[in-house]
């Protein structure tokens, strides 16, 4: 049972086209994380003391407990009361939920290097805080955060892998129906870790490409 | 992120991580006015969950879920009058929890049958014997049980053949040997394959039906070594679902032993394993049984 | 200038991407000597300093600190030996600078700031350094504020730790990087002070800076810096009077009329000797 | 379909040895894949395109790959070319090389973000580079890295749940065994979130700890400016 190698090539194109599904999934859970996750942020800086009390007690949950225990909690336990997703919506939502808390996470890291200088300058021009956050801070918080998003995306690329076990056929369900009509789970493996390689490699380029020329821009 | 073993996750394994209840979460679910079977018949649409990773009986080829479990269940839907099939595909550590959440309306995946699933799901009559086998590598010499003291033997974590090598373990302590030298146990069948391929494991323990077709497909790394004691397992396999199901699943077992006596299943077992079983009519399941 | 120097530099060159920022730069600085540095920005000044310290690598020249090659030494039949990074590292102690971000270690009170290089560097027992610590900066008027960390210090006092930082390794030269523009205004007058109170023991100084007013006041000596070499030096106040070259001229002409001083004649400026 | 708690009272010792060892490992997953963190951040800046290279094919293969596909590599890779090691200790070496990439970048990111000045200044008095590392760059560093380190430290012992896939006895591993004794899928997961959830408090805790010792003089000053503690902090009191 050595390593074929054209066992491997034999089987990637199908992983490739299987790895559309991650891709298109991954796309819909980072633009809600982004958005959610920008408004649990400006939520919690209201400092309304139940609010963040219990934001505290989600965050901690969602850090604390594995990614697949709470995908399995969108989609068999929420039935229980009486919220029935399809696999699709319940694989989102649970990952989309789980990045929204790194998104509103990283986010106040970076807020703590904020110049406060112009924040001043705002508020002392009588500017409204709604309009604080949306021109002055946000825009340099995004360009703070930048690389710590581009990670968070390559992360939930790896994160929709999970959605196999919620009768999601993406890449990894396929390397492993592949595998085990071949009996070589070595090879479909090392296929999707090429594949995972790929997109995520494409997302990290993508996202510096961006980055220096958002930079480039401002210059 | 945290993945926990998306890996080929197989068969036996009671699964993985599954639903975890957010604590104080209470369950309740809907209550049903109408039965699933009355609603299969009603709506003409059936939804089964299958891993679809476990030749010979259900296995993705060309794009298409076929085996020996496709093919039954392809009669099963003739018979219940069934017009639309929705086949889902999950890992095994999605199995049980999809369908007691009703995801799907039963597991049309072989199952092991043991005691303490048998006391949670209803099972059908069995489909196949899944007589335990010891595999070796092509040529080792390990020919009977007593070659297996001082062996690294290898099978899945919390299969039905997990009690049947811990009895087999047992039984060579009683009889004055040493025992295995280790018991590994994995989370998927085809892992155990590979460990025993390159050398981590020497035998590995797993029903007859699956190791005959993979030593057909593999003859010069894998063989039979012989069959092991069926101590501590029952080693039938079946179809579930859910316990308040008892009369699908007896509409099920009922095709199911029609298609035994009609010859049709004996036809399939050929076509697939090569070879016909026998399928009894009682004294598959354990005692205290759904 | 008949005496040996303490800094000799000779035929410094550097080039960056195919820009000359020094370029075949001369400067001898004797012993108690200060001489101010100037010139219109991006004429090399910092690069100097970096060069000077070897914090960046000249492509070519020489630097003699009190007499010693430092860097690069010429060897006997015109062969160019690089030094190694430890000898560059044991002679660096030599040369004190003072950044002009000054780049105190936040982490450190100021005491620590002065304690730590002598203890690490030089070796020396925790207790002297300690001593010499807070004698200098008793010396510069900071014996009370020794415990506080930096952030908790006003600008011209984080500048007084980073010169006893530096004086701490007892140079045999300290370099001034712009001491005056990360300054308010009406603190220039107390740098004026410090340097002029270290240049009373003694000490050897280069100091680089735009503000002509404060060069003349505070240096034996002005080199005039442009495109990476000096061009034109001589005694402080000659200098800024009577430009010779016609690049000076137009440089004062620009900084002294920026700030509204009619000629250098006339320079308003405060007297200290 | 009713919670039986009865289930965890029974197969508990089972559960709470996996638990012990999955704290086990990871902590020796973190002290080893730290170091080996450093190492690779400082290849990453040293001057030099190889180093740099290196550390970054390094950083970016093991980031981009689920932790799995990792696993499978060294597990069933490494009898091919004759070594044979324990599944923990190979699994746990696994984690660390996994976690190592993530703490590289960390701590790369974390150095970078220092002003060139703080190490340039050490330098010009005359410190070796690894004495202006030690003296000067590292107590700094170590402020800005204790956050993201949580946050990985925390997603690695997540992932070490991956180990029972190779036969490691830790934590999920014995949660399947009790799965497979009892079948009651929701009740011994229900549990095993409990379980990692309570680690995860724990570290999380300790590194607060750790912060709060070597990053106060810090906080003081962001919340001594009233603006500041209204939009960049999302923790202080609110601003009266």
């Amino acid at each position: 049972m050595g390593f074929k190698f054209e066992y491997l090539l034999s089987i990637l194109p199908d992983l490739a086209l299987a790895a559309l599904v991650n891709v298109r999934l991954a796309a819909v859970i980072i633009a809600i994380a982004l958005m959610l996750g920008t408004m649990l942020t400006v939520l919690r800086s209201l400092k309304l003391r139940p609010v963040n009390a219990v934001v505290a007690i989600v965050i901690s949950f969602v850090r604390g407990t594995p990614l697949l225990i709470q995908i399995f909690i969108a989609y068999y336990v929420l039935p229980a009361v009486g919220l029935d997703l399809t696999p699709e919506v319940a694989g989102i939502a649970a990952i989309s939920f789980n990045s929204m808390v790194f998104v509103s996470e990283s986010m106040r890291g970076g807020l703590a290097s904020i110049d406060p200088g112009p924040l001043e300058a705002a508020t002392a021009l009588g500017l409204r805080p709604p309009v604080i956050w949306w021109k002055v801070v946000l825009p340099q918080l995004f360009r703070r955060i930048a690389p710590v998003l581009i990670n968070e995306a390559t992360i939930v690329v790896k994160g929709t892998a999970l959605l196999s076990v919620i009768t999601v056929v993406d890449v990894l369900r396929t390397a492993q129906q592949m595998a085990s009509s071949s009996y070589r789970p070595f090879e479909t493996l090392v296929g999707a870790a090429l594949v995972f390689l790929v997109v995520n490699l494409a997302i990290s380029l993508a996202g510096k490409t961006a980055e220096a020329r958002f930079a480039a821009t401002r210059m | 992120m945290s993945i926990i073993n998306p890996s080929p996750v197989g068969r036996r394994t009671c699964s993985l991580l599954t639903g975890a209840v957010c604590v104080g979460l209470v369950f309740a679910w809907p209550a049903q006015a109408e039965t699933t079977l009355e609603k299969i018949r009603r709506t003409g649409e059936l939804t089964v969950g299958t891993e679809a990773a476990f030749p010979p009986f259900e296995f993705v080829k060309d794009g298409k879920i076929v085996g020996y479990g496709s093919d039954i269940l392809a009669e099963v839907v003739k018979e219940l009058g069934v017009k639309k099939l929705n086949q889902l595909d999950l890992p095994w550590q999605g199995i049980l929890p999809g369908v007691l959440a009703g995801k799907f309306d039963f597991v049309a995946t072989t199952v092991g049958i043991n005691e303490e699933r048998a006391k949670r799901y209803a099972y059908t009559m069995p489909i196949a014997d899944g007589m335990p086998y010891a595999m070796k590598r092509k040529g080792d010499a390990i020919t009977k049980i007593e070659d297996l003291n001082g062996k690294v033997v290898g099978t899945q974590l919390a299969s039905s053949t997990e009690p049947v090598a811990r009895a087999l373990d047992a039984k060579l302590k009683a009889a004055g040997g040493p025992g295995f030298k280790e018991l590994k146990l994995f989370t998927a069948f085809p892992e155990s394959y590979v460990a025993l391929a390159n050398g981590e494991i020497d035998a590995v323990i797993q029903s007859l039906p699956s190791l005959a077709v993979l030593v057909k497909e593999k003859p010069d790394i894998f063989e039979l070594a012989m069959p092991t004691s069926k101590d501590g397992g029952f080693t039938y396999l079946a179809w579930v679902t859910r316990p308040d199901d008892k009369e699908l699943r007896d509409a099920i077992s009922g095709v199911i032993r029609k298609m035994r006596d009609d010859g049709r299943l004996a036809a399939l077992q050929e076509k697939w394993f090569g070879f016909a079983m026998t399928i009894p009519d009682e004294g598959y399941l354990p005692p205290g049984a759904m | 200038m008949t005496a040996q120097p303490i800094l000799r530099v000779s035929a410094l060159s550097k080039e960056f991407r195919g820009t000359r920022a020094l370029n075949e730069f001369y400067l001898d600085v004797a012993e108690g000597e200060i001489v101010a540095l100037i010139g219109p920005s991006g004429c090399g000044k910092s690069t100097l300093l970096r060069c000077l310290t070897w914090l960046e690598q000249p492509d070519d020249g020489f630097i003699e600190v009190a007499g010693r090659p430092f860097g690069r030494a010429l060897m006997p039949r015109g062969v160019v030996r690089r030094q190694s990074r430890r000898e560059i590292d044991a002679l660096r102690p030599k040369i004190g600078l003072v950044f002009q971000q000054l780049n105190l270690w936040p982490h450190l009170t100021a005491l620590e700031n002065v304690v730590r290089p002598q203890t690490v560097v030089l070796g020396r027992a925790r207790a002297e350094a300690t001593r010499r610590a807070d004698e200098l900066l008793g010396r510069l008027g900071l014996a009370d504020r020794a415990g506080r960390y930096p952030h908790a210090l006003s600008g011209g006092q984080k500048q007084r730790v980073a010169i006893a930082r530096a004086l701490a390794m007892e140079p045999a030269l300290m370099l001034f990087d712009e001491p005056t523009s990360a300054l308010d205004p009406e603190l220039v007058g107390e740098v004026l002070t410090v340097l002029k109170s270290l240049a009373a023991t003694g000490m050897t100084m280069l100091v680089v800076t735009h503000e002509i007013g404060f060069a003349v006041n505070v240096a034996d000596r002005i080199a005039f810096m442009d495109a990476g070499a000096v061009i034109e030096e001589g005694p402080a106040r000659e200098v800024v009077a009577n430009p010779r070259t016609p690049r000076l001229r137009s440089f004062l002409d620009l900084v002294l009329d920026r700030a509204q001083v009619p000629s250098g004649e006339t320079l308003a400026l405060p007297q200290t000797e | 379909m009713r919670f039986d708690a009865s289930i965890l009272v029974d197969y508990w010792p089972l559960l709470a040895e996996g638990a012990w060892l999955t704290l086990r490992i990871t902590i020796a997953a973190f002290a080893l894949g730290y170091l080996a963190g450093i190492a690779v951040a400082l290849l990453a800046i040293l001057p030099g395109r190889l180093p740099r290279l290196m550390a970054s094919v390094y950083i970016e293969t093991l980031r981009n790959i689920p932790f799995i596909i990792i696993l499978f590599v060294v597990y069933y890779g490494l009898p091919f070319s004759g070594v044979r090691l324990p599944a923990t200790l190979v699994g746990t070496a696994a984690l660390a090389l996994f976690a190592s990439a993530y703490y590289a970048e960390i701590v790369r990111a974390a150095i970078l973000a220092l002003p060139r000045g703080q190490f340039e200044s050490a330098r010009v008095v005359g410190m070796s580079p690894a004495q202006a590392m030690w003296h000067v760059v590292a107590p700094q560093v170590l402020r800005t890295l204790v956050p993201p380190s949580t946050n990985m430290t925390l997603t690695m012992m997540k992932e070490s749940a991956v180990l029972s896939s190779v036969t490691v006895p830790e934590l999920t591993y014995q949660s399947l065994i009790v799965q497979g004794n009892t079948f009651a899928p929701f009740e011994v997961f229900a549990a095993v979130a409990a379980i990692y959830w309570l680690i995860a408090i724990g570290i999380a805790e300790a590194s607060r700890r750790l912060e709060r010792r070597v990053g106060a003089a810090q906080a003081a000053s962001v919340s001594a400016n009233p603006i500041a503690a209204r939009y960049l902090s999302l923790d202080a009191r609110r601003p009266s």
